[in-house]
């Protein structure tokens, strides 16, 4: 257990890369964009965003393989920090995985009624920030997005 | 996810609950393409109500179903759209693609 | 991120001692818990039995302290491994708090009606097995769910 | 999770809907004794149907106003509880222990 930067609520997920294990990560996602303060809608979207990421990682980058291994990192960072304008909820994939080309990454024009090819415009339609980086032999992708609303005074994010 | 199908008339209903991802949604495409090439089926009508959760993989089975329709000359009615359902296909730039029904009885004679 | 024993459904996850943090770990276990067929009963129960031995890390290993590290590792094991007799759900907890006599994990008798003293209770109700050792300066817990019962012939365990 | 107090004749309901855990427990408990301790009502209803999820924690904040209301003579009563808040004070045993009633007319008759 490496000890990690205490800033915000950290939560760190590593997970094969199996099909079954996608609702189990919703599961989560979806109660921390809910602590984090989201309206529901939004909760509900950027569970679908990191989703389709892990979805990605899964069919291209192990090109169906199962068994290997992905790391999620999400962090819900307040706004008191320099370089850093807005309150977010930041997600980190890593994988082992086949490297891409970024333009790859940029999906196809929807005009065309076709299947596939949906999931990266739903990612850069949801998230306020995406960076893709090649780290030595791993896919390195980071997910923002901002908390623009303020977070609600319930007690709780309930589950 | 559950998914199950039945007949009405000469329209099949084919009837999804709970999730659809990348885990189910070969089991969506599998079905919707049965009823279309195999059972030759109309009208096929998929009931979304019980769907809570739908991903890029399971919007793409469901374009996969309408392009077999339009090639068979059959037709494909979404029906009982939740707002989670809603909200992707409006992402998905096919909301006015999809003929899209509120009630089971609108569908089976629109 | 360290190469581990590919056998059954793997999730792992990391967390800080923060109790905003349990409504997001029982949206993952739920969801493992129907993935792995249990009834839906079951899948509650032992997601409360989990959140359990969370809370328990949280006010008595760490007193409370929030932003501590806590280790939860999920599997879902098949039945055909030698000294393993069941098909299972193993959830093992690791923190870095203070140790416990094993004795106080037993709970109290529940004749007397008094708030507190029900939580290792209801993990010992639920789990099957159970397992606590001091590992150097860790704690090491090892929850353990039978899955009697047939894996469901659904397609998922949805969301 | 989301609490909140109404009146209703003498009875003074406390609504609660969500998940009681280690986080918010603490809340459950501070609505519960200021009902009981500050605003001295005769019987205090604690509607916990819109509740999935109840842990020790949260049964432990209601054990404590149920002990508060006998001390004070007034009544503490839950109403509404789904299957989830019955199997947690079935493990409890507690079921026995506390007043339940299914409606809330039943609950402010009682
Ligand atoms: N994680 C990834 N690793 C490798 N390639 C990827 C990854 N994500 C996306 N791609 C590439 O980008 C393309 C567009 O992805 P996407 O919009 O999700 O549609 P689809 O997955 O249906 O093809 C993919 O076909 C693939 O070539
Ligand atoms: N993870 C733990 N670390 C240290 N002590 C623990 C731990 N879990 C339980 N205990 C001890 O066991 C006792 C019984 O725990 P429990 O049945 O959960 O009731 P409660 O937490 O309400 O006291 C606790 O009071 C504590 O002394």
């Amino acid at each position: 257990m490496a000890s990690e930067e205490n800033e915000g609520l950290v939560l760190k997920l590593e997970l094969h890369s199996d099909p079954e294990l996608l609702c189990v990560v919703r599961g989560a996602v979806q109660q921390l964009a809910e602590v984090a303060g989201l309206p529901e809608a939004e909760c509900r979207s950027v569970t679908l965003a990191v989703d389709e990421a892990l979805t990605n990682i899964i069919r291209h980058a192990y090109q169906g393989q199962r068994g290997r291994p992905i790391q999620l990192s999400c962090r819900c960072l307040g706004p008191a920090a320099p370089g850093r304008p807005q309150a977010q909820l930041e997600f980190v994939l890593v994988d082992r995985g086949r490297g891409v080309d970024p333009a790859e990454l940029r999906g196809r024009p929807l005009d065309e009624v076709r299947p596939g090819g949906l999931g990266t415009h739903f990612i850069r339609e949801i998230m306020d920030e995406i960076e893709y980086e090649r780290r030595g032999d791993c896919n390195w992708l980071r997910l923002v997005k901002y908390l623009t609303k303020q977070k609600s005074s319930e007690t709780s994010g309930g589950g | 996810m559950q998914i199950s199908t039945r007949q009405s008339g000469k329209a099949t209903i084919v009837d999804v609950s709970g999730d659809i991802d990348l885990y189910n949604s070969p089991e969506v495409r599998k079905v919707l393409l049965a009823a279309l090439r195999e059972e030759r089926a109309p009208r096929v009508i998929v009931n979304l109500r019980e769907v809570r959760y739908i991903d890029s993989s399971g919007v793409a089975s469901l374009v996969e179903g309408l392009k077999v329709s339009r090639e068979l000359g059959s037709r494909l009615v979404l029906l009982g759209l939740s707002q989670a359902v809603r909200d992707v296909l409006e992402l998905s730039r096919l909301n006015k693609v999809f003929e899209v029904c509120d009630t089971e009885e609108q569908a089976l004679r629109s």
